[in-house]
C-alpha cells in the first residue's frame, strides 16, 4: 500500500498520457481531456501543502522567539488578509435576510479575483514588489559584470569580448560608432560600396550582434538542449518503470 | 484610493531597492509582506480557476442531475450531468495532501504525488523527443538541403547512401562496446569503417558522374575516400598504435577536406546559399559536434575527444557571453520603468499636488 | 421599354445564356478523379476530399463542394474555395479539401464544382459583334458570369477515428529504441559491472565548500531552485544533497534549506533524515532546518537573499531549475563571500552562475554529478544510454549534412517526417 | 590603488548604475537613432492602411515586464488613431487584463478616441489555443461581451468585425513564446497578419519567422519602441528608455574594459 501502489498509479498514468499522445481516435482524446483536468483538480491541493508548512515554520519562529520573530506576524498577515478579501462572499440565505439596499449592494461587489479591494491589492502590493524584485536585476547584472568579466583565462576572455559586443549591438550608439568609424577609415570604394551605392559595411555592430546570436549561440543552445532533453526522457523513462523513485522519499 | 496605492507602491518599491545598501527592518518588512501576499494570492487564483470551475462545479451539477435521477424525472441533461461525478475521484486524492497533517498517515500523499509525477513524466517524453532531440537535429541539417542543385541520385548513389549508413551504424555501434571487449571485437569496426568509406565512394562517383567526371573530380574523390580511410584506421588502431600514427587523423581530415573542396568549391560558392551561409551552416553542424562531446560522460576526456570538447567549451562561452550581454537590455528595462515610476508618477504627483 | 433593373437582369440572363459557350475563351473543366476518404489519422471527425488540380491557365477561379448524407440530397456545404489555398503540400498536382463538420455515424458522399468566370480578354472583332458587345456592356457594370461545372459523385464514406497515427510511427520507434537503451544499460549496471564517469570539475570543490564551513562554524546554505518534484533538475539536485547531507551529518555542520515547492520540502525532509540515519546521526538531523518559503518566484528569491544576508552561511549550492531569480541569489552569496557551486540545466541562467559562482555544473553535468557522487548504478548506466543518445544524433547529423551534399535526402525526410 | 578599484563595493556600482538611470530620466537626452529594417516594415505596414481598417493589439505580457511593451503600445495606438484605424485589445494572461484595460484608457485619452468606435478591450479568456483557434471562426463565439460586459453585438466598432478576416494586423506584445504560437494557429491557419513588439530577451528567438515573412515586422525591445517613435516624430517612453539604457550600457562597457586593465597592470606588476 505505501509504496506498490503509488508506483502503480505512476505507471499507469504515464502509460496514460504517452499513449494518448499517439493516438488520434476519439476516446483516447477524452481519456487525454480527462487526464489533463484530473491533473489540473490535484494540482491545487499542493498548495495545501505549502500552506500547512508555511504556517508551521512561522508559528514555530514566533513560539521560539527566533532572530526577527516579529516579522513573522507580517507574513500571516499579508496572506490572511489576501484570502479573506479574495475568498469573499456572501451566502444567498444571508442576502435574503438583510435589507434589500444592502443586499444588492452587496451582490454587485465582485467575488473573488475581481474583487476591488484584491485588484487594489494586487496592483499596488504585489505587482510593484514583483517588479521591483525583478528590476534589482539591472544593479546585479552590472555588478556581476564587473566582476566576471576578466580576461584570466581564454573562455572568461571568449564570455567576455562576446558578452561587450553583443551589448553594443544592442544600443544605437553601437552602430553611430562603427559607422563613423568605417567613413575615417581609407578602404578602396569597392570594398565599401554595392553595386546599388548602398553601403556593404554600414551597421556592422548589430550585423555583428545577430551573427554572433545566430550561428555560435545556436549552436552552443542546441548541444546544451540536446543533452538535457536526452537526459529528460532518460528520467521519465526511469520514473514510469518504477526505477526512480526517489520522489517517495525515504522510508518503507 | 489611487493616490493612496500610488503610495504604497512607492514605499514599498523603494522598501525593497533599500536592500541594495543592505539589509535593514524596511527590507525585512516588504520582504515577509510579499511572501504572504503571494501567498494569499496564490491560494485565492488556485481555488477560483482550479477547483471550482473544474470541480465544483462539474460537481454540483452531477449531484443536481443525481437528484433529478432519484426524483424520476430524467433529461439528457441530468444524464450528461451524471459524468460530472467521476470528478470526485480526483477530488479524493487531492484531498488526501491534507494527510501530511498526520503522522501516522502522511505516507498517503504519495498517491496524488505519484499521479502528478506520473502524469508529468508521460507528457514528456513524446514531447521532448520530437520537439527538442528531433527537431533541433534536423534543424542542424536543415540548411544543407538547398545546397544541392544537381539531379536525385541513381542506383548506384542508392546503393553508396545504403553502405554509408549501415557503415557508421555498425562504427558506432562498435564504440558502444565496453573498452576491455573491443579487441575482440576489432572486425566490426574495420567492417563499418570499411563499408562506410565504400558507399562514400558510391555517392560521391554518382554525384559526379552525373554530368560527365572532370579530372579535378577524380583527384578529389580519391584524396576524400583516403582521407576516410586513414582518419578511421586511426580510430580502430590500439591505444599503443596510436602514438606513433599521431599525424594521421588530422592528415586524414585534411585530406577529407581538401578533397572536398576540390570537387564541390565550385558548386557551393556558385550554388543556392552564399558561401557566409554554407560557412554558418557548417560552424553550427561544428559547435554541436563539439559541445554535445563535452556532455559526453562514460568516455575519458583525452587525445581527440579531449580537443573537440575544449572546442566546445569555447563555443559554450561564447553563447553565454551572448545570452548576458542580451539579457542586459532586458534587465535594465526593467529598472528604467521603476525608476520612472518613481520619479514622474510618484515624484510627480507630490510636485502636482505642491504646484 | 422600361429600362429598369429588373429587366436589365433579365436581359442579362438571356445574354448570359447565349454566350455561355462563347464566354469562355478556355475550355472549363470538371474536377476529376474526385476520391472522398477518412481522413487518415484522426479522430473520427473529418472526411478528406481530393481531386486533380485543375491547373490555373483554365481561368478557374474557386470551388464549390457540394455533399449529402446518408444518399440524401446534395447541399452546398462550403464555397468561393482559393484554389491556391487547398493544393497538397507535397504534389500539387493534387487538391484537398478537409471536411470537418461531418455528422457523426452517417455517411457522406461528395460532388465538387470548379468555378469559372468571365473575364476573358476579348479582341476587337469580337467586340464588334453584338453578343461580344453585351458582354462587354455587362461586365462595366460589374456583372460577371459564373458558370459551376460539377464532378461525377464520390462513393459513400464514413468517418472513424483511428487508434493509432501512422505518422508517429519513427517517433514511437525512437522512444522504444531509446526506453530499451536506457534498461539495458541500468540492467548491466546493477549487474556490478564497473561505468566510467568523466571527471567533472567542481565536484572536487563540494568537499572544500562543506570543510570551510565547518571550520568557520558557519552553517550551509542548499537551494534547490524553483523545479517541482517531477523535474529532472530537481531530482539530481535532491541526490546530491543526499550526499552533501551525510557529510555534513558526519561534521555536525547544520544545513540549511529553503523550498519553493511544499511536495519537494516532503520529499527532501525524508531524504535528508534517511542521510542522517545512514552514517548514523539521526540525533543531528533538525527538521525545521530544511522549510518552506513562498511559491512566488521574486518572493522566494528575496527570503533567500535575506537569509544569505542574516546567516552568512560558508558555502552555498545553487543546484536544480532556475528562472531570472538565479542571478539575484548568486550576487547575494558572492556578496557574502560565500563558496558557491551553482548547477543548471535552465540554460538561459547558466551566464550568470558562470557569472558569479565558483563553480558551474553546465546542462547535463548536474546530473552527471549525481550520479557520480551518489554512485549509483540506475543513474550510472542511464547515463550510459543517454551516451548512446547522442552517438546516434552525432550519426544522424553526419550522414544527413554528407548525404545531402550528394543530393540524397533520406535522413533529412525522416527528420523532418517526425519534427 | 588598483587592488581597491577591482575589488570595489558593489554598492558603487549600484550608486553609479542607479545615478546613470536617474539623470536621464530627469533631464532627457536625445542620441540619433537609427530605424532598423523590422520596426521600419511594420510601420510601412500600418501606414499603408486604410483609414476604417482594424487592427487586433495583444498584450502578451506579464506584469512584471511591462517596460517595454508599454511604449511600443502608445506608439503603435498613436499611429493607429491618427490614422483613424481601430484598435481591438485582448490578452492571452490573466494577470495583465487590469493593466492592459488601464493602458488603453489612457492612451486613448490622450489621443482623443472614443470606446467603442474607435478601440474596445475584449479582456480575457482562459486557455490559449481555444481562444486564437476560435476567433478566427468568429470572435463573438470567443469574447461574447468585452471587458465592461457590454455584448459585441451593441459595440459599434465590432459591427464590421466578425473574424481574422476583418482584421488587417494582429500586433502580439509579448515576453514569453506567445508570438510562436500566434503565428503557428492564427497565421498559418487563417493567414492573419502578424508583427511582434518583443522585449529584449525574446528578440533573437524572432529572426527566423522575420526572414520567412511569417513575421510583417518587429519591434525590439526599447530600441523598437523609441524606433517606431523616431518614425511617428513623437519621442516618448521609448525613446527616453533607450537613451536611458544606452547610457546604461556604456557605462557597464566603460567599467568591463577598465576593469580589465587595472587586472592586466596587476598581473604585469605582479609577474
Amino acid at each position: 500500500m505505501k509504496r506498490q501502489v503509488p508506483l502503480a498509479l505512476c505507471f499507469l498514468f504515464g502509460v496514460a498520457m504517452i499513449y494518448t499522445q499517439f493516438s488520434p481516435h476519439q476516446y483516447s482524446e477524452a481519456v487525454y481531456n480527462e487526464v489533463i483536468k484530473w491533473g489540473l483538480i490535484i494540482s491545487p491541493f499542493a498548495l495545501v501543502l505549502a500552506v500547512v508548512t508555511l504556517i508551521q515554520t512561522h508559528t514555530s519562529r514566533i513560539r521560539f522567539r527566533s532572530e526577527h520573530w516579529q516579522y513573522s506576524f507580517i507574513v500571516f498577515i499579508g496572506m490572511i488578509v489576501m484570502v479573506a478579501v479574495g475568498l469573499f462572499f456572501v451566502p444567498n440565505w444571508l442576502l435574503n435576510l438583510l435589507p434589500e439596499n444592502v443586499s444588492t449592494a452587496l451582490a454587485d461587489v465582485q467575488i473573488g479575483p475581481q474583487n476591488p479591494v484584491f485588484v487594489w491589492l494586487y496592483d499596488n502590493v504585489q505587482v510593484p514588489m514583483d517588479a521591483t524584485m525583478f528590476s534589482l536585476l539591472a544593479f546585479f547584472i552590472a555588478s556581476a559584470a564587473f566582476r566576471a568579466f576578466r580576461a584570466r583565462a581564454f573562455e572568461a576572455t571568449l564570455l567576455l569580448i562576446t558578452a561587450m559586443f553583443v551589448m553594443l549591438g544592442n544600443i544605437p550608439v553601437g552602430d553611430l560608432v562603427w559607422n563613423k568609424v568605417i567613413s575615417w577609415l581609407p578602404l578602396p570604394e569597392s570594398w565599401v560600396l554595392l553595386e546599388d551605392g548602398t553601403s556593404r559595411m554600414e551597421d556592422g555592430a548589430s550585423w555583428l550582434r545577430q551573427e554572433i546570436l545566430d550561428v555560435p549561440n545556436t549552436a552552443a543552445r542546441r548541444g546544451i538542449i540536446l543533452g538535457v532533453s536526452l537526459g529528460v526522457i532518460s528520467q521519465s523513462i526511469r520514473i514510469i518503470l518504477g526505477i526512480e523513485r526517489s520522489y517517495l522519499g525515504g522510508g518503507d | 484610493m489611487e493616490v493612496f496605492g500610488l503610495w504604497v507602491a512607492a514605499a514599498l518599491t523603494l522598501c525593497i531597492y533599500s536592500f541594495l545598501y543592505r539589509d535593514n527592518p524596511f527590507y525585512r518588512f516588504a520582504e515577509h509582506l510579499f511572501v504572504g501576499i503571494s501567498v494569499g494570492y496564490g491560494i485565492v487564483i488556485a481555488i477560483h480557476q482550479g477547483v471550482i470551475p473544474l470541480a465544483w462545479e462539474p460537481l454540483s451539477e452531477a449531484f443536481g442531475g443525481l437528484w433529478i435521477e432519484i426524483a424520476g424525472d430524467v433529461t439528457p441533461e441530468s444524464r450528461q450531468a451524471l459524468w460530472g461525478l467521476f470528478r470526485i475521484i480526483p477530488v479524493c486524492i487531492g484531498l488526501l495532501f491534507f494527510a501530511r497533517l498526520s503522522p501516522n498517515y502522511a505516507w498517503l500523499i504519495r498517491y496524488p504525488i505519484a499521479i502528478l509525477i506520473g502524469f508529468g513524466a508521460g507528457a514528456a517524453i513524446p514531447n521532448v523527443l520530437q520537439a527538442n532531440i528531433f527537431k533541433q537535429t534536423q534543424g542542424t541539417v536543415a540548411p544543407f538541403v538547398t545546397i544541392h542543385t544537381a539531379d536525385p541520385a541513381s542506383w548506384v548513389g542508392t546503393v553508396g547512401a545504403v553502405l554509408m549508413v549501415i557503415g557508421v551504424i555498425i562504427t558506432i555501434s562498435y564504440f558502444l562496446i565496453s573498452v576491455e571487449q573491443r579487441d575482440s571485437f576489432k572486425w566490426l569496426s574495420i567492417i563499418g569503417i570499411g563499408l562506410g568509406s565504400w558507399g562514400f565512394a558510391f555517392v560521391i562517383a554518382d554525384s559526379i558522374t552525373n554530368d560527365g567526371l572532370t579530372a579535378t573530380e577524380i583527384v578529389g574523390s580519391i584524396l576524400m575516400v583516403l582521407g576516410l580511410l586513414g582518419t578511421g584506421y586511426y580510430f580502430v588502431s590500439s591505444v599503443e598504435q596510436r602514438n606513433t600514427f599521431k599525424w594521421l587523423p588530422i592528415a586524414g581530415i585534411s585530406l577529407l577536406i581538401i578533397g572536398f573542396i576540390v570537387i564541390y568549391g565550385n558548386t557551393i560558392w556558385n550554388g543556392n546559399l552564399t558561401p557566409w551561409e554554407v560557412f554558418s551552416a557548417v560552424l553550427i553542424v561544428i559547435g554541436v559536434f563539439c559541445t554535445l562531446t563535452y556532455f559526453f560522460f562514460s568516455v575519458e576526456h583525452r587525445g581527440a575527444i579531449q580537443w573537440t570538447s575544449k572546442i566546445g567549451i569555447g563555443f559554450l562561452m561564447i553563447g553565454f557571453g551572448a545570452a548576458f550581454g542580451n539579457t542586459v537590455m532586458g534587465r535594465l528595462a526593467l529598472m528604467i520603468h521603476r525608476v520612472g515610476f518613481l520619479i514622474n508618477d510618484w515624484l510627480g504627483s507630490i510636485v502636482a499636488l505642491f504646484g | 421599354m422600361i429600362y429598369n433593373k429588373t429587366n436589365f437582369c433579365v436581359l442579362a440572363c438571356l445574354v448570359l445564356f447565349l454566350c455561355g459557350t462563347y464566354a469562355f475563351s478556355q475550355e472549363p473543366v470538371a474536377p476529376s478523379n474526385v476520391v472522398a476518404k477518412d481522413t487518415p489519422n484522426d479522430d473520427g471527425t473529418s472526411i478528406t476530399v481530393t481531386w486533380d488540380t485543375i491547373p490555373e491557365e483554365s481561368g478557374i477561379v474557386s470551388y464549390t463542394i457540394l455533399r449529402n448524407t446518408d444518399a440524401g440530397e446534395f447541399k452546398e456545404i462550403a464555397d468561393k474555395i482559393n484554389p491556391k489555398e487547398i493544393l497538397d503540400k507535397k504534389k500539387p498536382n493534387l487538391s484537398k479539401y478537409k471536411d470537418t463538420k461531418i455528422v457523426k455515424g452517417k455517411s457522406h458522399a461528395y460532388i465538387v464544382h470548379a468555378v469559372y468566370i468571365d473575364d476573358a480578354p476579348m479582341d476587337s472583332e469580337e467586340i464588334l459583334t453584338l453578343i461580344g458587345f453585351l458582354r462587354r456592356l455587362l461586365r462595366m457594370f460589374g456583372y460577371k458570369s459564373e458558370m459551376h461545372i460539377p464532378s461525377e459523385q464520390t462513393a459513400a464514406v464514413k468517418a472513424t477515428g483511428q487508434w493509432f497515427h501512422t505518422g508517429k510511427t519513427p517517433l514511437f520507434l525512437a522512444m522504444l529504441l531509446f526506453s530499451s537503451a536506457i534498461v539495458w544499460n541500468i540492467y548491466h549496471a546493477r549487474s556490478g559491472r564497473e561505468v566510467f564517469i568523466r571527471r567533472i570539475p567542481g565536484l572536487e570543490a563540494v568537499e572544500e565548500a562543506i570543510g570551510r564551513a565547518t571550520e568557520m562554524g558557519r552553517s550551509i546554505l542548499y537551494v534547490l531552485g524553483l523545479g517541482g518534484v517531477d523535474n529532472v533538475a530537481t531530482i539530481a539536485s535532491m541526490t546530491i544533497l543526499g550526499q552533501v547531507a551525510r557529510r555534513t551529518a558526519d561534521y555536525e555542520t547544520s544545513l540549511r534549506v529553503p523550498c519553493n515547492d511544499p511536495i519537494v520540502l516532503n520529499v527532501v525532509r525524508e531524504m535528508v533524515k534517511t542521510s542522517y540515519l545512514d552514517v548514523g546521526r539521526p540525533d543531528a538531523y533538525n527538521e525545521d532546518d530544511i522549510f518552506f518559503l513562498t511559491t512566488d518566484q521574486f518572493a522566494y528569491a528575496a527570503g533567500v537573499d535575506g537569509m544569505m544576508i542574516r546567516e552568512k552561511p560558508a558555502a552555498v549550492f545553487l543546484q536544480g531549475q532556475f528562472y531570472a531569480e538565479s542571478l539575484l541569489m548568486a550576487e547575494t552569496g558572492n556578496s557574502i563571500g560565500a563558496i558557491q557551486i551553482a548547477g543548471t540545466d535552465s540554460e538561459h541562467q547558466l551566464p550568470f552562475f558562470i557569472a558569479a559562482c565558483d563553480y558551474t555544473l553546465i546542462g547535463e553535468e548536474l546530473y552527471a554529478a549525481s550520479a557520480y557522487l551518489s554512485k549509483e548504478p540506475m543513474l550510472l548506466g542511464s547515463l550510459k544510454g543517454q551516451d548512446w543518445g547522442k552517438l546516434l544524433i552525432f550519426a544522424a547529423i553526419i550522414l544527413g549534412v554528407s548525404l545531402e551534399f550528394f543530393g540524397i535526402n533520406w535522413i533529412t525526410t525522416l527528420l523532418r517526417s517526425v519534427s | 590603488m588598483l587592488e581597491r578599484f577591482m575589488n570595489m563595493d558593489r554598492r558603487i556600482i549600484f550608486l553609479l548604475i542607479a545615478l546613470v538611470v536617474i539623470i536621464p530620466t530627469l533631464i532627457p537626452v536625445r542620441l540619433r537613432i537609427t530605424v532598423s529594417e523590422p520596426t521600419q516594415k511594420l510601420y510601412d505596414y500600418i501606414e499603408a492602411l486604410p483609414s476604417g481598417s482594424n487592427i487586433m493589439l495583444a498584450f502578451d505580457y506579464g506584469p512584471s515586464s511591462l517596460a517595454e511593451p508599454e511604449p511600443m503600445a502608445k506608439a503603435v495606438m498613436q499611429h493607429c488613431f491618427s490614422k483613424g484605424i481601430n484598435v481591438i485589445g485582448m490578452t492571452l494572461f490573466p494577470s495583465t487584463v487590469t493593466l492592459a484595460d488601464k493602458l488603453m484608457k489612457k492612451i486613448a485619452d490622450e489621443n482623443n478616441a472614443v470606446y467603442g468606435e474607435d478601440y474596445v478591450f475584449l479582456g480575457y479568456r482562459p486557455g490559449t489555443l481555444p481562444v486564437i483557434l476560435g476567433m478566427g471562426t468568429n470572435i463573438a463565439n470567443v469574447f461574447d461581451k468585452d471587458y465592461q460586459d457590454t455584448p459585441l453585438s451593441d459595440i459599434p466598432l465590432m459591427a464590421n468585425v466578425k473574424n481574422y478576416d476583418q482584421i488587417s494586423l494582429l500586433l502580439d506584445l509579448a515576453s514569453s513564446s506567445t508570438t510562436e504560437t500566434w503565428i503557428i494557429y492564427a497565421n498559418t491557419k487563417y493567414d492573419l497578419k502578424i508583427a511582434a513588439g518583443v522585449t529584449a530577451v525574446i528578440i533573437a528567438q524572432m529572426y527566423p519567422y522575420l526572414q520567412t515573412g511569417q513575421l510583417v515586422g518587429m519591434m525590439p525591445g526599447y530600441l523598437g519602441a523609441a524606433e517606431y517613435e523616431k518614425l511617428l516624430n513623437a519621442p516618448g517612453d521609448g525613446t527616453v528608455g533607450l537613451n536611458t539604457a544606452s547610457f546604461a550600457h556604456l557605462l557597464i562597457i566603460g567599467l568591463v574594459i577598465l576593469g580589465n586593465i587595472a587586472f592586466f597592470i596587476q598581473r604585469r606588476k605582479e609577474a
